[in-house]
């Protein structure tokens, strides 16, 4: 075990994963000479050089294409996309090309393809460089995206990630790359499509994924050791494939669930995540699942507004408490038409 | 080439010939300007070898014209779904660009890609069952009309996103020349195609990096029913390869021999690390696909299309020449309409994929929680499991 | 009153906005010469001249980016995306600016702009050509998304999209093209954010848009008359804004719900729907919210697999019969921890 | 040209100068060489137009220079947040081209634009409190750095999206051409930006269609840290045009006189209908943004870098021709410091935007069930009313 940042945890095992597997290179933009926007790949174009490690034009949809060719043909091709907000222009070579060429042609060619690209808003970055769109590929059936929100959890499911088949979005968050946390030492790739639980707990389930994984489980301790409350924390790791079953069971078992997420609520990843505990624990909930989501709108740049428009751990706590209020509430009364 | 299974018909006579090309290389070119002019060929050996060369073309153009025809129909009865768009008119093209090509190189082209496929060798029977929706086709008939592949055959694939086989092919090329391989990639287009940001952005990555491959634009002066006048600011489309200082050539797409000597240019030019961009120009005879009926082509522009028809221009020319005459040709067509037919009833025999298989190709690694819930079954099932 | 189809109801909007407004002015693909590959815009580059009907080259990014320039300066084009799949080539420009525009500049610039573009599977199109990701667009503030299913609503909604000030992507739906329905003579626009009651009924709650609001509201009138049911049908009409109110309020009506659509269960459309009416109807819910969708997978093109893949009619009858015993089931009954 | 609020400083010294220029047009140019080649100016009238303009250039250029330095500070004192991209070393480009421009003429530019809006006569107060999130700031706050629009100045934004302003500009000179109105568009991307899809399909559409835009390069030879050799394979960029059949030519961005004149040839074009591209050639002084320290340029590389300072550079030539003095410049110097200190004092004063205005600017178009919902709020309030 060793104590490394995020940025750390993705850095080393891009490079010990091109060290054992030299079908293993990296493209995109300003990775090389720049060492990356944010440093993820400083150090690899060095001791790597440029056929490993290769700079590309701006030009997303064409170099992530590149990778998706590439890959087709055996390369593991590592590309980092800036920000997710680019993907937007190379969305139709993931959706349209990299998520289908297995399906279409019927698993003739395999696409052994990483996407590599951070999310998340308050960096001040305005309306175009603040949102959270994994969405758009965890819809997308022939795709797998995952989202680790620890070191550790980074660097299993980078090899993870890097040792599939099939194309990964690798989705990494600018507010996280700073964290640390304790990585074990072994190669141990995770398996993709399974959800952690993170702290187990009775009272309540709270659920996220990349950053709000790290903000539940943060919360969710404070309010042990402040509050004697015992929340039990699942971490998705894994939006496509879901873990709906992790989710499930555990709010079986607590009987009420509250959904943090970074992107817009309606429509958003935490809708499904509602949708599925209201189905599957039907039976066992005691109060809607509470979600807490950005509000809906393009993120101003001010930072009042911005703030105001971000999650905060003040209306998660919030959050739980009310949903606990209302299980109290409920388990004393019955509903309506019962 | 096609495969012996749809060339071992008729017997024809052969005789002397030349040959004739319009290649008109651009002054970037780094490949010499004398490699894609015709070379005259002395001595009956070299004749002979040529001229069964075009009798070669003529029967692989007329196989595929038959197919295509036969698609056409097939279509109309409802045995092809889908859109289904034809060669018919790009058959001297197909082959002289096929016929460059060593059967390692790699070809990405678009969803007008029966021919190519017919001449990369692929089995017709394959071809005809994909375009029937059925286990036997190239793609397990997952992939229809616009998606057939063949890993063997280093087809990689037909693609019905405008553009979207241009980024693929040039990472393709990419990995040839990380691999230090000496295969070359070959990316066809259509015309109407060359004003997409991913045009832009391939051919730009291509020559920066130096990759081993051929961007082929059959320029058939339409996309639907727009003319590339109205769609392209520089017409003369080839010269769009400037922009990335990058050689080009434009070739007479009605004739197969030229096609191939330019074709064959590229294709060495790529070979050595110099990407290429080869505009052949041809004619779409009939519309975009088998459902347009090309009203926006004036009775005049239709009739002037005939002659711009490869297979009469090269059955005239085979005739003029004494290579065969029109009782051969006869009897070739036979043997290949009969061929046609036998490839049709194939396709029909060919069984529906099962419902069983239906997620079998989601995934290439093994998945835990994928779902393989069906539209009309709950997400849970009765013991609470997600489906 | 006039029995016309969807496809004519959309051509003789647009054709009579032209006329009343002289910058409204149509730009796609082939929409002039070649008269539309569904023939939606036949006659009009004829009637208004390509000034005002102009074909593009193949270029959605940029197309559709010239449109939304355009109508910063005041223009109201009408842009054709030939199918919705193929929008993915011009997301960036719809999301990141189109969306944008009014609320990163502080409200100067009004973008009134449409983008009419269908979606739909079944005609063998295969994997990239068969999608419905309306999802991408219902999820982004800034954008209004409607999603007639009537030639009646098509032209109502026509006419509010083309008068609204933000940029509207107006979802047609290549199955509905050839539909009928009575169409008003009088120029009535729809209010934009409000779904549509198309029948009333007490026993379960049917949802739909596009296609599939089609199907919801044939199928009620179908087991109305063969099995005397009292399904209410919900037409959303509307994806963003999302009218939650009508949804939930007929659920606390009918203690039940199915949701039908077109797209990927996972994170689809539905997902939002299941979970706004888990949440807002939560006390009068008697069964988990059915969800009839898409298999998750790259649509197959061959017509065995297809089928199976989309939602069939019988897929609906079966999920409202599994829905209605679910309640009947638990109407005798109490869960487990009450 | 700035507004007078900060140009009302300073008296210089006039004297006698020539200009020089160095555009190089393309061969495809439609409006003539001549145009754009330097004038001789003869008679003192003349001449003290033109040194008057210099000396103006200047002011301006040093009002922009200490503008971005103070933006620099203020970054670093986390008075403005998000990404901030300088115009240092782009001061002359900046003054030329703005000036080539009529008032009712549109700009759309990149998220580098400080300098453009202030030059585009934007007060430059409401330029700062942009940067400082407030709302006295020219986007309400809503923008940053990177979003600064102004509609009564016609900048209709800066664009942090790579590419994303292209296809809008050109949008917007459609609108102008529909209309039959006179103005001209003005969009400029950095050197990078030549390799993304939008460009070409911009370009491509422009010309296809002849709008009145002028798309201006603005060549600083790297992107963020890749160079112009190792991302574009045609480096001479103002070629690219040839794509398009569109005229085109390059300056010397140091020399602001150059490049109005260049500037004025290509607005001139635009507005016969001949879309231009125009590259400006220049250096940047420092990072791709304020935090970037550019450790991947040399010593030497740096060093070599106050060669092509324009500030500097017309400084020298102004005192060697005897236009102004040290003194006056120090002068000069002291007083912009002095105004620069009062924007930032007023953009510090201003307030932030209140949390009840976040919902103001989702749709311009009143209307229902749109969400208000703060984080922290349940999807339905205590009446069961959709938030
Ligand atoms: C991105 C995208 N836009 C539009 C289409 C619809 N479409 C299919 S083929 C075609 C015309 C293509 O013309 P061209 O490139 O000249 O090829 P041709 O069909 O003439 O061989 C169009 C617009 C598409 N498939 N993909
Ligand atoms: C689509 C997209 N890709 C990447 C980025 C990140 N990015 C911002 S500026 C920049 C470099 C642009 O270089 P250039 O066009 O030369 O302009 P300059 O910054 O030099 O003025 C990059 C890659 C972005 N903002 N948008
Ligand atoms: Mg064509
Ligand atoms: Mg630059």
């Amino acid at each position: 075990m060793t104590l490394m940042s995020y940025r750390q945890a993705i850095h080393d095992t891009l490079r010990s994963e091109m060290l054992r597997d030299e079908n293993v290179m990296l493209l995109g933009e300003e990775i090389g000479v720049f060492e990356g926007s944010y440093k993820i790949t400083a150090g690899l174009l060095a001791e790597f050089g440029d056929k490993r490690v290769r700079d590309t034009p701006i030009a997303e949809e064409g170099f992530t294409g590149v990778a998706i060719g590439a890959a087709m043909l055996g390369l593991r091709p590592v590309v980092e996309i800036m920000t997710i907000n680019f993907s937007l222009i190379a969305i139709d070579q993931i959706v349209n090309h990299a998520a289908k060429i297995y399906g279409m042609f019927g698993g003739q060619a395999k696409v052994p393809l990483v996407i590599r690209t951070p999310g998340g808003g308050g960096q001040q970055l305005g309306a175009t460089h603040s949102q959270n769109i994994e969405l758009y590929y965890a819809f997308v059936p022939g795709l797998k995206v995952v989202a680790p929100s620890t070191p550790a959890d980074a660097k299993a499911l980078m090899l993870a990630a890097i040792r599939d088949d099939d194309p990964v979005l690798f989705l990494e968050n600018l507010a996280l790359y700073n964290t640390k946390g304790e990585v074990p030492a072994h190669d141990e790739p995770a398996v993709i499509g399974k959800a952690k639980i993170t702290r187990e707990g009775s009272h309540l389930t709270l659920i996220g994924y990349s950053r709000m994984a790290y903000v539940a489980k943060k919360i969710a301790d404070q309010l042990a050791d402040s509050e004697h409350l015992d929340i039990e924390v699942i971490d998705l790791c894994s939006l496509r494939p879901l873990d709906r079953e992790t989710i499930v069971n555990s709010v079986k078992k607590t009987h009420a669930a509250v959904m943090l997420e970074d992107d817009w609520l309606t429509y958003g990843i935490g809708a499904e995540i509602a949708a599925t505990i209201s189905d599957g624990a039907f039976d066992y909930l005691d109060a809607p699942v509470r979600r807490v989501a950005m509000a809906e709108v393009p993120m101003p740049y001010a930072k009042s507004l911005e703030s105001a428009a971000m999650p905060s751990e003040h209306d998660v706590i919030q959050a739980i408490y009310q949903t606990l209020d209302a299980i109290g509430h409920r388990r004393s009364k019955t509903s309506p038409h019962d | 080439m096609p495969a012996a299974s749809h060339r071992e018909d008729a017997d024809l006579t052969t005789a002397k010939r030349t040959t004739t090309s319009s290649v008109a290389s651009t002054t970037k070119s780094t490949t010499t300007r004398s490699k894609s002019t015709p070379k005259k060929t002395k001595g009956a050996e070299a004749t002979t070898q040529l001229d069964s060369q075009l009798l070669d073309f003529y029967r692989e153009m007329l196989f595929i014209r038959r197919f295509e025809e036969r698609c056409a129909r097939s279509y109309t009865q409802a045995l092809i779904g889908g859109y289904c768009h034809l060669n018919l008119g790009e058959e001297a093209a197909v082959v002289g660009l096929m016929s460059a090509l060593e059967p390692t190189d790699y070809l990405f082209t678009n969803y007008r890609e029966h021919g190519y496929a017919i001449a990369r060798n692929i089995d017709p029977k394959a071809i005809m069952a994909e375009l029937y929706g059925r286990v036997d086709g190239v793609s397990k008939g997952w992939g229809g009309s616009m998606h057939l592949f063949d890993l063997d055959h280093r087809l990689l694939g037909g693609y019905g996103i405008v553009g979207g086989q241009l980024p693929l092919a040039t990472g393709a090329a990419l990995a040839i020349d990380y691999h230090r391989q000496s295969e070359v990639v070959m990316c066809t287009m259509g015309d109407g195609t060359t004003n997409i940001g991913a045009f832009h952005e391939s051919l730009n990555i291509a020559q920066l990096w130096k990759l081993p491959i051929v961007y082929v634009i059959i320029n058939n002066f339409l996309g639907m029913g727009t003319t590339v006048e109205r769609s392209s600011a520089e017409p003369h489309l080839y010269k769009r390869a400037a922009a990335y200082q990058m050689p080009s050539a434009v070739v007479d797409g009605t004739d197969a021999v030229a096609v191939l000597e330019a074709a064959r240019v590229a294709v060495a030019s790529a070979r050595s690390g110099q990407p290429y961009l080869l505009e052949v120009t041809c004619h779409r005879l009939r519309g975009h696909s088998v459902v347009d009926p090309a009203k926006y082509r004036s009775a005049q522009e239709v009739e002037e299309l005939t002659h711009f028809d490869p297979i009469q221009l090269l059955a005239d020319q085979l005739i003029s020449r004494q290579l065969s005459d029109a009782a051969s040709l006869e009897a070739l067509n036979t043997a290949v309409l009969a061929r046609i037919e036998e490839i049709a009833a194939f396709a029909e025999a060919s069984a529906h994929p099962d419902v069983s298989t239906l997620f079998d190709y989601t995934y290439a690694s093994p998945v835990v929680n994928d779902s393989r819930r069906l539209p009309g079954q709950a997400l849970f099932d009765e013991t609470g499991a997600a489906r």
